[in-house]
């Protein structure tokens, strides 16, 4: 009978716990993030989940939160799976947040629709679904600095650079090396279709999430085929996996080249000196020498506020937890400057994201000079299509081996607006946008 | 006192055979059915979206996987990928033939994934036990393998996900989609639920069920009395991952919202073994038990701890549920290796003889 | 006829054309099948001494390996790190016996079966609780085992390229296997072990001690999960991904039986190859990825002609 | 009583044959494992109405005789004539269908199963609606329910077992367990019941009431038996014919009294050597 018992008392605990949760301070808002610091994608999510929880917890230590209003932050584990990312998410919504952000684009697919209706804006950081920079389509969903088609076509773009125009792209062979769930499957239609405009031949190898550790078929194909260049999405231990791969079959590193997602330390690190001369996309800086990290630092991680292990505290993945924070701070303060409230509800938090602007002014301002690129989110555009750069690892570090540079605008844009004409008429009826601009 | 059968005469067989022969548990019945139609007008959103219809879906599929295992015998491991087959049949169908109530095709939807059931049933007639346990192994990544590479499956979506479309029915009530309220889908699931389960407890009360039982408890002895292992055992598959196939294509229209194929994986199956085996092998009882306490479980742990007061990483609470339920799984299986339904039953027997401590 | 072509001929002729990239492909099932081989073996000894199919023995493998590497990221040196995980397998194994196994004993396998899939939970959770979700990499040079790779050229152009670590995996391997053997055969304990194997309660009432034995059994595999997180960390990182990768050892298992040693050592071999040929030659065909599935394939049709297994006698059933 | 419900006559199935008449026979059978021979080159017949006795010692290959007969084991040579029909490979649900029924030297009960079920489960192959009524459980698929039950309770009542109906068959006594399966087998309403040592392990009182069903069976029903027996006393005081097996062989046929004065048998029980 203790079996039934404890049932019972488990569902009372979840029932009460459930009417409960609505309930927050009157001086403060509530976000709740979603992260993963279990399960084989912690490693590239424990620094991301750092960084956005240290960058909040940092206003709120030394600025009272924002315009006085403290940011209320919880996380939930999702374990990057899309199921418990659903429950997150209902979690998050009871509880009234401003703003999800799932970090994983399975569960950003799961959302879209459901954030419309809730009305609750869906912040995918330079993933998800492409097509949401569509703000007229998507009204709720926002990808800035931009999407991976950007970043598709800026990979593209560098490696025409790279052998001296696009135009030599033509006969040559492009690997392309993804995890084979929604996330690495999205860069695949606009892969293709510069493939038959520059004439190069794209190969393509998945891995399986589940065979992340397992690479070796892929790699031996790698091997057969001999791709002039191999472009990666990998995430979690897919990328180290990759590049210890791509070492063993001694594939030249300086022509691997993997996206944003794939440029975490530990991710080159596994390669050991070997991995030297492989490249990642990235549009924030690496380094813990901004000012506004230092006060991150004094103030959260050496308080023992933050999970941090003070040996990664500014690395790559941590910088972009850190701007992911630095977003949604930035569109609160949107958001109350507009509303004119300071305890902003998320359709408020919506009409911040719509309208923000991030100059390299502000970015002085907050302590986070030349952090990433200016962006600027209109009611059209959704993800702001800003600039991006390579960086290489050195054995040690990354380094910064290109300029900032823009995607390939006049490409992407035309693909995204069909893809989100696309997913309307497959998703029909899907709501017209009902969201006035507010300009 | 109040649960006693003395008294309650059988004039005929057919009395004696009905699903619930003692009135109090007719009354019991009564109760939960009336609570479970009121649930909507107390509970809070979150606890209908999150919990109520996920726990009524999961205990279908668990159902599923007891008329296979609990009832014939023939252990299987993947539950999750024949719920994908119904879920991603669900889908074809619904964007196929927009115009047929969703109901419908769900209820359709599970002939679909009862074949591919048949199909990987087809070796339990030569491999047997924990063989064909891992056999079973071959459909679950067969499928998820299929679930990515046949584009067809998913309208050629570039996500490769699923994304459930609106659809009305009854009137003009929306019943999926995001726009589809939980107090509706609650409903729906329910009452699906509610008649499916009345026709497997049919099922197995009658000739089928005990072929069934016949098959698991001593195949040869079986055999020997006319029942055909192939029948018996293809139709154990068939209505077991029909079952599964409904709950999967629920699962899909009614909670998630939208699917990949890592939805349908091997950690859906394992969950779903052990609301059956935690529940009672052999139970439907026991099946929404096990579903109930496997699935609230690890939310409570996460909404309740942190409500009373324990302040710790998300993480770890996520580490502690999942070293709960794996405790619980082998304390309950020493305690009681025939699971809820057991505890259940011997609850039932102490009642009927109160205050005796014994008949 | 395309197909039939593109089943039947091109890939042996791919074969011939590049005969050093065949011999990299089974080169690499090799490696594969012997590290599946070594996750089978420390099935195959629970499995032998008592009759419990032991789901867990992938996740011990990942626990082993992240406990090993969990240590040395605390500060324990490398040597102190193998042994306190060595030890950490031992009381790993005691406090299975005596929490898990005793007080199931009897009981149907489908029980002791769905305890050992408890297990894997706890572990997952515990493992992850303590040493933190992030996956690790293996200390494999603090270990004192060879990193690098050789290549040796194979007519013109051609390259077979041996990473140090597999060679050096093959060779543990070959150790387990043999010191194994020796200790089944040879030792007293060995004795008592295949004397359970054959019947509980016969071995009981010649005085031997099921207890005892079941600890020794759960802490061999405990040691063999040891060396094979060792070996496949080395190779990708130490991570709880590995877990379904370790499934793999199941088909294994079935092509070369629940009991046999050898039989788990020709079964990884079969499916490690096996599946590396089938994914590069012919899994083009079908678009790629049939490597999470094909091993159970292989397995399910071998079952369907062999019931038994490769190594398995056959059974006659009686009434 | 529901008028839809009919009742139905509990007795073997009129097959033409006259009592006496040779319902089964066994013609130059041999079965071997590998390379290990169970039976080598056995002829005997079974008549209709009688109780035949197959006795001899511990691996003498009765057992497998038994599964020859309901076609668990397929013979390398020989032939099985049932009923005029010469058979090859049949399958075991085959030869429940033509009418054979058995019990098995260790109980083999459904242990998961109430008494009730598991003689219900004898009645397998009497009902026949289809999925579709059996999903709703009303209308034929109840009245048939209803019309096996009938049939079963007479079966309950003919073993004397009211008190254990809804007992699950795991709980109950050996004796009665033997019992149980003795009705689930006569709920076949076999016109051939193979009974595997139906009395091992009961006391003498348990053997009487046995010996008594088996009586019963064979009188009222009208059912032909072939029974496995150790013991001799019972042997011969209730079968009509025996026939005697030794390694494999037959070493001996006849009645009771021919069998008993038979040296063959005399030597191997008595145990010497060949």
């Amino acid at each position: 009978m203790s079996m039934l018992k404890l049932t019972t008392a488990a569902f009372a605990v979840a029932l009460a716990a459930g009417v409960a949760l609505p309930a927050q301070a009157e001086d403060s808002v509530y976000i709740q993030l979603p992260t993963y610091r279990t399960g084989p994608y912690a490693g590239s999510g424990i620094p991301i989940a750092n960084g956005m929880h240290d960058y909040l917890t940092m206003l709120n230590e030394r600025d009272g939160g924002i315009n006085g209003v403290k940011i209320n932050v919880d996380e939930c584990e999702t374990g990057y799976d899309t199921q418990k990312g659903v429950e997150c998410y209902e979690q998050a919504k009871a509880k009234g947040t401003l703003v999800f952000n799932p970090w994983s684009t399975g569960i950003t697919l799961q959302v879209i629709p459901k954030a419309s209706v809730d009305k609750i804006p869906v912040l995918s950081m330079a993933y998800g679904l492409s097509a949401a920079s569509q703000g007229d389509v998507f009204p709720w969903v926002f990808n800035p600095p931009m999407t991976y088609w950007d970043g598709a076509s800026g990979i593209i773009k560098y490696i025409g650079e790279q052998e001296g125009g696009l135009d030599k792209l033509k006969g040559k062979k492009i690997g392309y090396i993804f995890l084979d769930a929604g996330y690495g499957r999205e860069a695949i239609p606009l892969l293709e279709d510069l493939s038959k405009e520059y004439g190069f031949e794209m190969l393509q190898y998945p891995v399986a999430g589940k065979e992340m550790q397992n690479q070796s078929s892929q790699w031996l194909n790698v091997r057969r085929d001999k791709p002039d260049y191999m472009v990666m999405w990998g995430w979690g231990a897919m990328s180290p996996t990759a590049v210890k791969e791509a070492t063993k079959i001694r594939y030249p590193m300086d022509k691997f080249i993997g996206v944003w997602w794939s440029g975490g330390e530990d991710d080159a690190r596994a390669g050991g000196a070997a991995a030297k001369g492989y490249k990642t996309l990235n549009f924030n800086s690496v380094g813990p020498d901004k000012p506004a990290l230092q006060d991150i630092k004094k103030l959260v991680v050496d308080a023992g506020k933050s999970q941090v292990d003070p040996a990664k505290f500014g690395e790559n993945l941590y910088n972009r937890g850190v701007m992911n924070a630095v977003i949604m701070a930035e569109a609160i303060r949107v958001a109350q400057d507009k509303s004119g409230k300071t305890v902003i509800n998320s359709e408020d938090m919506r009409v911040g994201l719509e309208n923000l602007s991030i100059d390299a002014a502000r970015l002085e301002a907050i302590g986070l000079p030349e952090f990433f690129s200016p962006m600027q989110i209109s009611c059209k555009d959704h993800s702001g299509h800003t600039k991006m750069y390579v960086q290489e690892w050195d054995g040690e570090n990354w380094k910064q081996v290109s300029d900032w540079f823009e995607p390939m605008s006049d490409k992407v844009e035309p693909l995204l607006a069909a893809a989100a004409e696309e997913y309307k008429t497959s998703n029909a009826p899907w709501p017209a946008r009902a969201e006035a601009c507010a300009n | 006192m109040f649960y006693r059968e003395s008294g309650q005469y059988k004039t005929t067989y057919e009395s004696d055979q009905a699903i619930f022969p003692i009135r109090e548990d007719r009354i019991g019945i009564a109760i939960i059915m009336a609570m479970a139609l009121i649930t909507p007008f107390i509970a809070s959103e979150f606890i209908l979206a999150s919990i109520m219809i996920p726990f009524l879906i999961l205990a279908l599929g668990t159902i599923g996987l007891n008329v296979l295992t609990g009832y014939a015998g023939q252990l299987s491991l993947g539950t999750g990928a024949f719920m994908g087959a119904g879920a991603y049949a669900c889908y074809k169908l619904a964007t196929i033939f927009p115009d047929i109530n969703i109901v419908v095709l769900i209820l359709l939807s599970g002939v679909f994934s009862a074949g591919v059931g048949i199909l990987f049933g087809l070796p339990s007639l030569r491999i047997k036990g924990l063989y064909l346990a891992v056999t079973t192994l071959a459909a679950q990544f067969f499928l998820e393998w299929c679930f990515i590479r046949i584009p067809w499956l998913y309208n050629y979506n570039a996500s490769g996900a699923i994304e459930v479309p609106e659809r009305r029915g009854f009137g003009d009530l929306i019943l999926t989609g995001p726009s589809a309220t939980a107090t509706t889908r609650y409903y729906v699931v329910l009452a699906i639920v509610v008649v499916v389960t009345l026709v497997v407890k049919n099922l197995v009360r009658g000739r089928i069920g005990r072929q069934w039982m016949m098959i698991r408890d001593m195949d040869i002895a079986a055999e020997l009395m006319g029942v055909r292992p192939l029948w018996a055992k293809l139709s154990a598959f068939a209505v077991s991952s029909y079952l599964a196939g409904v709950a999967g294509a629920m699962f899909v229209f009614f909670y998630l919202g939208a699917a990949e194929p890592s939805s349908f994986g091997i950690s859906l199956s394992f969950q779903v073994l052990f609301m059956a085996i935690l529940g009672g092998l052999g139970s439907l009882v026991g099946s929404f038990f096990g579903a109930a306490f496997i699935w609230i479980l690890p939310i409570a742990l996460r909404v309740g701890l942190p409500a009373v007061g324990v302040d710790v990483g998300a993480e770890i609470i996520f580490q502690i549920a999942q070293m709960a339920v794996g405790a619980l799984i082998i304390f309950f299986l020493i305690a009681e290796p025939h699971g809820l339904a057991r505890l259940w039953a011997i609850g039932k027997e102490k009642l009927r003889v109160w205050p005796f401590p014994y008949a | 006829m395309d197909t039939l072509y593109a089943v039947f001929v091109d890939p042996f002729a791919q074969m011939i054309d590049m005969p050093d990239f065949f011999l990299q492909v089974l080169w690499e099932g090799f490696v594969a099948g012997v590290l599946y081989a070594l996750i089978a073996l420390g099935f195959v000894l629970i499995f032998k001494a008592s009759g419990v199919f032991n789901f867990a023995q992938g996740i011990m493998v990942v626990f082993a390996g992240l406990t090993l590497v969990g240590l040395h990221e605390k500060g324990v040196p490398a040597w102190l790190a193998l042994i306190l995980a060595i030890a950490v397998m031992g009381v790993l194994a005691l406090a299975v016996e005596r929490l898990v196994m005793r007080p199931l004993v009897n009981q149907p396998d489908i029980i002791l079966l769905m305890s050992t899939i408890g297990l894997t939970y706890f572990l997952v959770g515990f493992g992850e609780f303590v040493f933190g979700g992030e996956p690790k990499q293996m200390i494999t040079r603090e270990l004192g085992l060879p990193t690098g790779s050789t290549a040796i050229e194979i007519g013109e152009n051609g390259l077979l390229i041996l990473q140090h670590i597999d060679i050096a995996a093959a060779a543990i391997a070959l150790l387990m296997v043999a010191g194994l053997g020796i200790f089944f055969n040879k030792t007293r304990i060995g004795r008592a072990l295949r004397a359970v194997a054959d019947d509980h309660q016969a071995a009981l009432s010649v005085g031997i001690s099921l207890n005892q034995i079941w600890v020794i059994v759960w802490f061999a595999a405990g040691i063999v999960a040891l060396a094979t997180g060792i070996m496949w960390g080395a190779r990708s990182d130490v991570s709880f991904a590995l877990e379904i990768i370790a499934l793999k050892a199941l088909p294994v298992l079935i092509l070369g039986g629940f009991t046999s040693i050898p039989g788990a050592i020709v079964g990884g071999l079969i499916i490690g190859i096996g599946e590396k040929l089938g994914e590069i030659y012919w899994g083009p065909l079908v678009g790629g990825g049939i490597e999470s599935w094909l091993a159970y394939m292989i397995a399910l049709i071998f079952l369907l002609f062999r019931p038994q297994g490769l190594f398995g006698e056959r059974i006659i059933e009686r009434v | 009583m529901n008028a839809r419900i009919q009742h139905v006559e509990l007795h073997a199935a009129d097959d033409g044959l006259k009592p006496g008449d040779v319902m089964l026979n066994i013609e130059n059978v041999s079965l071997s494992f590998g390379g290990v021979k169970a039976i080598t080159d056995i002829s005997f017949d079974i008549r209709k109405g009688e109780i035949r006795a197959i006795i001899g010692p511990n691996g003498a290959g009765k057992t497998s005789m038994l599964n020859v007969i309901n076609g668990f084991y397929h013979p390398q040579q020989g032939t099985i004539t049932f009923r005029g029909q010469a058979r090859s490979r049949m399958q075991p649900h085959e030869a429940a269908l033509s009418g054979i029924a058995r019990t098995f030297q260790n109980v083999a009960l459904f242990k998961g199963m109430s008494t009730l079920d598991n003689i219900m489960s004898g009645r397998t192959l009497k009902m026949n609606t289809n999925f579709f009524w059996q999903m709703l459980h009303v209308g034929p698929a109840r009245n048939e329910e209803i019309a096996h039950r009938l049939k079963v309770e007479e079966i309950i009542d003919f073993l004397e077992i009211q008190a254990i109906r809804k007992t699950p068959v795991g709980k109950l006594p050996y004796g009665l367990q033997k019992r149980v399966e003795l009705g689930r087998a006569l709920a076949m309403e076999p016109d051939l019941l193979l009974l595997d040592e139906p009395m091992a392990g009961m006391n003498l009182e348990e053997k009487e009431d046995m010996s008594r069903f088996i009586l019963d069976v064979n009188s009222q029903m009208g059912t032909t038996i072939a029974l496995i027996e150790h013991d001799m006393g019972v042997v011969m005081d209730i079968s009509d014919r025996v026939v005697v097996l030794d390694y494999g062989r037959k070493i001996g046929d006849g009645t009771p009294g021919e069998v008993k004065a038979n040296q063959d048998v005399i030597d191997a029980y008595l145990g010497v050597s060949h």
